[in-house]
């Protein structure tokens, strides 16, 4: 099963607080992955939390498959199929590694089970008896994915995956995620790291105050330095 | 800022209005009489009981001395001293009454006691409060009380305890504040004076419910054990003595084993039979005129008490002294209430009252009779409190000469001691 | 805010004083001497709750407990007929009152001062009860259960304090000076800091301001507003016992500082006026017995539908009626805590 | 020797009983954050309704499990309607708590009035038992602590072996990310609600049969409850139980050797608790 996933969110805007943060996001993911690029304070994080219904939509629409999710509850929307894995894991520090598997098995029908966890995770078959707060970022990363994927989610969303990660960890997790469309399941991944987005998504969006401001391929991206250096502040080479 | 304004001036025009009573002129022929008792709280159903007696009293002459209409405004207070006074202010101030009779607990008393000097032109007569320093110390000259206070209200106890049930060795439990410690002080008069020893006090913070570890304090050794405690602390002690395994009689002040804690719902009652206590009334007494009060309060309030406490006593012979001294200037008043004073500190109640003569000594405080009680059970089951033994014409000093009684000091945990 | 001329912040205070100075005029002694004395005094207790969730965001209730240290140094420093304490001139008494009721303030802060929100509340409540239990089971100094009783208002200059009328100016007039005094505060640099305490805490500390102390000064000078009621409840009671700093009096407090809306200094006066006013007249509502039905059912309204108590709806309402008209409240700056 | 044991058994007796009602109270904070000033008011309500059904159908058990099903009604009731809409605002939940409390305190004393009210358990339950050293030790008191060892072990077994337990756990933890993974939280927070609350509710029918039932019932065992925790750690129920342990102790043996000051004595306890650990002996940091 190939992905067929279309997500589109079109003139969205979302308040943190008093504070608006988002100004008319447009976005569209039909495909395998898509990245989200930008520097610190564009706005991804606020567009993740909307995107799972923890800040609401003020104006604008995000449907997922056809599906209106502006409104819904969290639980709501991921009954629609939409997971994600947080900035910063956000494991659960008094649940042991088993025990946030065993809690999200069975939740939505699919491919994933305790079991392939362990098996994609090997570490985490090693640490079952262990508490969420005891496990380094690798680990916290693996479990935060493990628990994401057991609700066999049709979009993933990762929100810094590679925050403090060891390259050869995130490696790991960059191939895991490649072979997630076989399952069905579409990846959308905000990244500051312009080699991790790059390599996880064919197709880049760059966000900047609130809004897209562009979208293009990650090649292009990544040959692109006055691209690199115009919205990211950054050059890879 | 205008809302401030409009909200202060509104006040003032609700207050004009709510007060609108008493603005216009009382009618001539009235007598404002106010009742302060606690009708809030944990002590409501006393206050209650308290304001059945004020309003027995005004029956008994037919709601009106002297050609005029007797008034009743009743108040609320909540036990606490600075609410009776603010509440006696209201009756006072607002309500334009001429005499208030209440309060009914002892901090009550006092407080009311100290207000009272400032209105030297008003009457007030105390409900049930039974601090011993509301009359014994610095009293005020317009305040009067016709029922005893806390030491008087053991009178008869300590030498019933002594004598007749031939207790020699005794220990206290009581809870820690004052009236606890006039009792006390009422019962040694006689039992110690007698030879009788205590051989242990506990004093209790006032709201323990968790007596055992007391009760395991207790010497193994006593002919008795003396409890002060009232209500709820009542009773969570009696259903702890006896699981505890308690085996010794028990001596209750005037509050252990009153109707309140008698009708409570409980499985300790099958132990009380026997106790003894002491107080201004007994549930059963062959005095015709109580047997006739009882009546009377049953035929009135048909949902009151078993039988009336003692503070629908109270309230009701300070109600008729009132209205007798009224009776006695003709309803007279104008004079800044001077004669109807110099006739009430003169009242003596003799036929009208259900519990014996009463009448007042020189600092306007009650000599009358006290009962010492056992618990016992009636045919169907309730349980009451049976006169054993009258102890008249009770004065303030215990019998003592007073002002050696005086020089004993206020009472307190270890004053006076037994010896 | 700081662009607000200094006169109108001053007004609602001018206000408060001349519509207090004109009700001796309307009222009968009963309503001045009893009733608004006591929502004076009660107010005053409440203002230094407000002033602390108006100001520093921080809630107590301790507060009342505070004023009962206060009213405990003023009853053992007077005559009294309990025969406790050793009796002093007045106006060292009064000066022993606002200086233990500010210590105790200020200790109450030290102790509390890494806590915040409802555990604030938990820990200031169990303060509070602390000390009704030292009171009323200690018989040596505080005379327990009973308490210390025959307090009296003293003379000065000739007048009469204990009489209606003179007691009620002395009310209002400590009244009106707690009041303008937290108004005052809120314009020095110091208000600035509690309120930049209360929005952003890290930022305080990162400018240099120690939170620590700010807060306990907090404390401290809320600790000296409930001492100014503390001295004056005493000696409108007459008496100074246990049940001045029991649970319910803290919960009282609080409710008071509630209903008037408790992040609007003077909200206080306005919920110790519906206070006092439901107290005397719940009988008219529904039985006398009923008063805390009653208030109680109030009070979960308030909390529900009127965020800023009843001076919130004031403004409200003002501001329907005529939207040009903006109250000094709402400019405050206060809107949001 | 007699003396110690029996102080120690009484501390344990009233230990289990602050444990029965601060566990509820610990619960509810927990996951909702909510500190509930009502609970004192559900405890005395349980001890009422429990004693109403008890004397109706003449069984102590029916009044017991009566009150607890009572008291989590209740306590579902007052979660819909007052404290679910005010949303995350944790002071005026406590405001509004408080409210609530003053009006059921003031509905039960005008229907049950001031009198004092005390059950009869079976009669098995309310002798002595005997036991060696100490002769015999009222039976009932046993069952207190019988019933917060079995209480404590329940919970223990829920939140730790079970999927609601886990569900519990996670709350805590995170309630957000819960809900992103498909978890209705509300309806979570609702249950450890009711949980919390029928605890209290149980808790009035064992303190009301060991002790008595009385106006003014309520703030002591609210009060109670804020030391308990306060000392132990919110949210802990070994805190809790370690909170009601220290507080049980402090109490029995103070009133045996300084009764003016033993009050007095735990409220200290918990002043140096906070100065030393704000958040509890076994608090999260």
């Amino acid at each position: 099963m190939e992905s067929t996933n279309a997500l589109v969110v079109s003139g969205l805007e979302v308040r943190r607080g008093a504070l608006p943060v988002l100004h008319g996001v447009e976005l569209r993911l039909d495909g395998p992955s898509l990245a989200i690029l930008g520097r610190n304070g564009a706005g991804k994080t606020t567009l993740c939390s909307a995107l799972i219904g923890l800040l609401p939509a003020g104006r604008g629409s995000i449907r997922f498959n056809g599906v209106e999710l502006a409104g819904r509850k969290p639980h709501d929307i991921a009954g629609q199929g939409v997971s994600i894995v947080p900035q910063g894991r956000r494991v659960f520090p008094s649940l042991t590694v088993d025990e946030h598997l065993r809690l999200m098995q069975g939740r939505r029908p699919g491919p994933w089970t305790v079991e392939r966890v362990y098996a994609v995770f090997p570490r985490l078959a090693e640490r079952r008896r262990n508490f969420g707060n005891q496990l380094s970022g690798g680990e916290q990363q693996m479990l935060a994915i493990g628990r994401a994927l057991l609700t066999n989610p049709r979009l993933l969303i990762l929100d810094e995956p590679s925050e403090g990660l060891a390259p050869k960890i995130v490696d790991h997790l960059l191939e895991v995620l490649g072979g997630l469309h076989r399952d069905g399941t579409s990846v959308l991944i905000v990244e500051q790291n312009l080699r991790v987005g790059t390599s996880a998504a064919e197709r880049v969006a760059i966000m900047s105050g609130g809004q897209i401001a562009l979208v293009t391929s990650s090649r292009e991206l990544w040959e692109d330095e006055g691209l690199q250096q115009r919205y990211l502040g950054v050059s890879a080479h | 800022m205008k809302t401030t304004l409009h909200t202060v001036l509104g006040a003032a025009g609700l207050a004009a209005l709510l007060s609108g009573t008493a603005l216009s002129p009382a009618f001539a022929q009235d007598i404002r009489i106010g009742a302060l008792a606690t009708l809030e709280g944990p002590f409501a159903q006393s206050g209650l009981d308290g304001m059945r007696g004020v309003e027995l009293a005004v029956d008994a002459f037919q709601g009106q001395v002297a050609g005029k209409r007797i008034v009743l405004v009743k108040e609320s207070s909540n036990a606490k001293p600075d609410v009776a006074v603010a509440k006696t202010r209201k009756l006072i101030e607002q309500d334009k009454v001429d005499i208030v009779v209440g309060p009914l607990s002892g901090g009550e008393g006092i407080a009311v006691k100290e207000y009272a000097k400032s209105v030297p032109s008003k009457t007030f007569v105390n409900g049930t409060s039974g601090a011993q320093d509301t009359t014994l110390r610095d009293p005020a000259p317009n305040f009067y009380r016709f029922t005893l206070d806390g030491a008087q209200w053991q009178a008869g106890l300590g030498s019933y305890a002594y004598e007749t049930k031939g207790y020699r060795n005794i220990a206290v439990v009581s809870e820690d504040y004052s009236f606890p410690y006039s009792q006390v002080m009422g019962f040694q008069a006689e039992y110690c004076s007698r030879g009788g020893k205590i051989s242990q006090k506990n004093w209790v913070p006032v709201g323990t419910k968790d007596f055992t570890s007391v009760i395991a304090k207790l010497p193994d050794k006593v002919d008795a054990v003396y409890v002060l405690l009232g209500g709820a602390d009542a009773v969570n002690f009696l259903t702890q003595y006896y699981q505890s395994g308690g085996t010794a009689p028990l001596i209750g002040s005037s509050v252990t084993v009153d109707q309140t804690v008698l009708s409570s719902k409980g499985a300790f009652k099958n132990k009380v039979l026997g106790m003894i206590a002491a107080g201004p009334v007994a549930d059963s007494n062959d005095d015709p005129k109580w047997v006739e009060f009882v009546k009377a309060y049953k035929a009135k309030f048909p949902d009151g008490l078993e039988s009336p406490s003692l503070f629908a006593h109270g309230y009701y012979v300070s109600t008729l002294a009132v209205l007798q001294a009224l009776d006695q200037v003709g309803g007279k008043l104008d004079d800044g209430q001077k004669a109807f004073q110099a006739a009430l500190a003169k009242t003596e109640l003799t036929d009208r009252s259900p519990t014996g003569a009463i009448r007042l000594d020189e600092n306007r405080q009650a000599i009358a009779d006290n009962f010492v009680t056992e618990v016992a059970q009636r045919p169907d089951g309730a349980f009451f409190s049976k006169v054993v033994k009258v102890a008249k014409g009770v004065d303030q000093a215990l019998g003592m000469d007073r002002a050696k009684f005086l020089a004993l000091g206020t009472a307190s945990r270890d004053n006076p001691s037994c010896n | 805010m700081t662009t607000m001329p200094q006169q109108l912040l001053r007004h609602p205070v001018l206000w408060l004083a001349l519509a207090g100075l004109a009700f001796p005029l309307v009222a009968s002694e009963f309503w001045v001497g009893t009733v608004a004395a006591r929502v004076l005094i009660i107010g005053t207790m409440a203002l230094s709750l407000t002033f602390l969730t108006s100001s520093a965001g921080l809630v107590s209730f301790a507060q009342a407990g505070v004023a009962g240290v206060a009213g405990y140094t003023l009853a053992l420093l007077s005559p009294n007929i309990t025969g406790v304490g050793v009796a002093v001139p007045w106006p060292l008494a009064v000066g022993a009152a606002l200086g233990m009721g500010t210590l105790a303030g200020l200790l109450v802060g030290w102790v509390s001062v890494r806590s915040s929100g409802i555990y604030l509340l938990m820990i200031t409540l169990a303060m509070s009860v602390s000390l009704f239990y030292l009171v009323s089971q200690n018989t040596e100094v505080f005379n327990g259960f009973d308490g210390i009783n025959g307090l009296k208002p003293p003379e000065l200059l000739g007048i009469d304090l204990r009489a209606p009328i003179p007691f009620y100016g002395m009310a209002l007039a400590a009244a009106v000076l707690s009041a303008a005094a937290v108004l005052h505060l809120d314009r020095t640099p110091f208000g600035l800091q509690l309120h930049a305490l209360r929005n952003a805490p890290r930022r305080v500390a990162a400018l240099g301001f120690s939170t620590t102390l700010l807060r306990i000064a907090a404390f401290g000078i809320a600790g000296l507003i409930a001492s100014v009621g503390g001295v004056l409840n005493t000696w409108f009671s007459g008496q100074m016992s246990p049940g001045a700093v029991d649970v319910h009096a803290a919960v009282n407090l609080l409710v008071v500082a509630v209903l008037g809306g408790i992040r609007h200094p003077l909200g206080a006066f306005l919920g110790a006026a519906a206070f006092v006013l439901l107290e005397n007249y719940a009988a008219s509502v529904i039985d006398r017995e009923r008063f805390n039905l009653v208030i109680g059912a109030v009070f979960i309204v308030i909390v529900l539908f009127a965020k800023d108590g009843l001076i919130g709806l004031i403004q409200q309402l003002r501001a329907q009626i005529k939207p040009a008209w903006t109250g000094v409240c709402a400019k405050n700056g206060r809107k949001t805590v | 020797m007699r003396f110690y044991i029996l102080l120690s058994l009484n501390a344990l007796t009233v230990a289990s009983l602050y444990f029965l009602v601060a566990s509820g109270f610990s619960l509810i904070f927990g996951l909702l954050r909510t500190v509930n000033m009502a609970h004192g008011a559900f405890y005395l309500l349980g001890a009422y309704v429990g004693y109403d059904i008890a004397s109706y159908t003449g069984s102590w058990l029916l009044g017991l499990v009566g009150a607890a099903v009572a008291v989590a009604l209740v306590g579902l009731a007052m979660h819909l309607t007052l404290l679910r809409t005010l949303g995350g605002d944790e002071l005026r939940q406590a405001l509004v708590t408080i409210g609530f409390a003053i009006v059921v305190g003031d509905l039960l004393l005008a229907h049950y009035g001031g009198i004092t009210y005390q059950f009869t358990p079976p009669e098995i339950l309310y002798g002595t038992t005997p036991m060696p050293v100490i002769r015999g030790y009222p039976t009932i008191r046993l069952v207190v602590i019988g019933s917060a060892l079995l209480v404590g072990l329940g919970l223990w077994l829920l939140i730790h072996r079970t999927k609601v337990g886990m569900l519990i756990r996670a709350g805590v933890d995170d309630r957000d990310i819960l809900s992103a993974m498909g978890f209705n939280v509300q309806r979570v927070l609702l249950l450890v609600f009711a949980l919390g609350a029928g605890l209290a509710g149980l808790a009035g029918v064992i303190g009301g049969s060991a002790l008595s039932i009385s106006p003014g019932e309520d703030a002591r065992f609210l009060l109670s409850s804020l030391v308990v925790v306060i000392i132990g750690g919110m949210g802990s129920l070994a805190g809790a139980a370690l909170g009601a342990l220290l507080i049980g102790f402090a109490e029995q043996f103070g009133l045996a050797f300084i009764p003016n000051y033993a009050t007095l004595l735990t409220f200290l306890l918990m002043v140096a608790v906070l100065a030393v650990r704000p958040q509890g002996l076994l608090g999260r940091g």
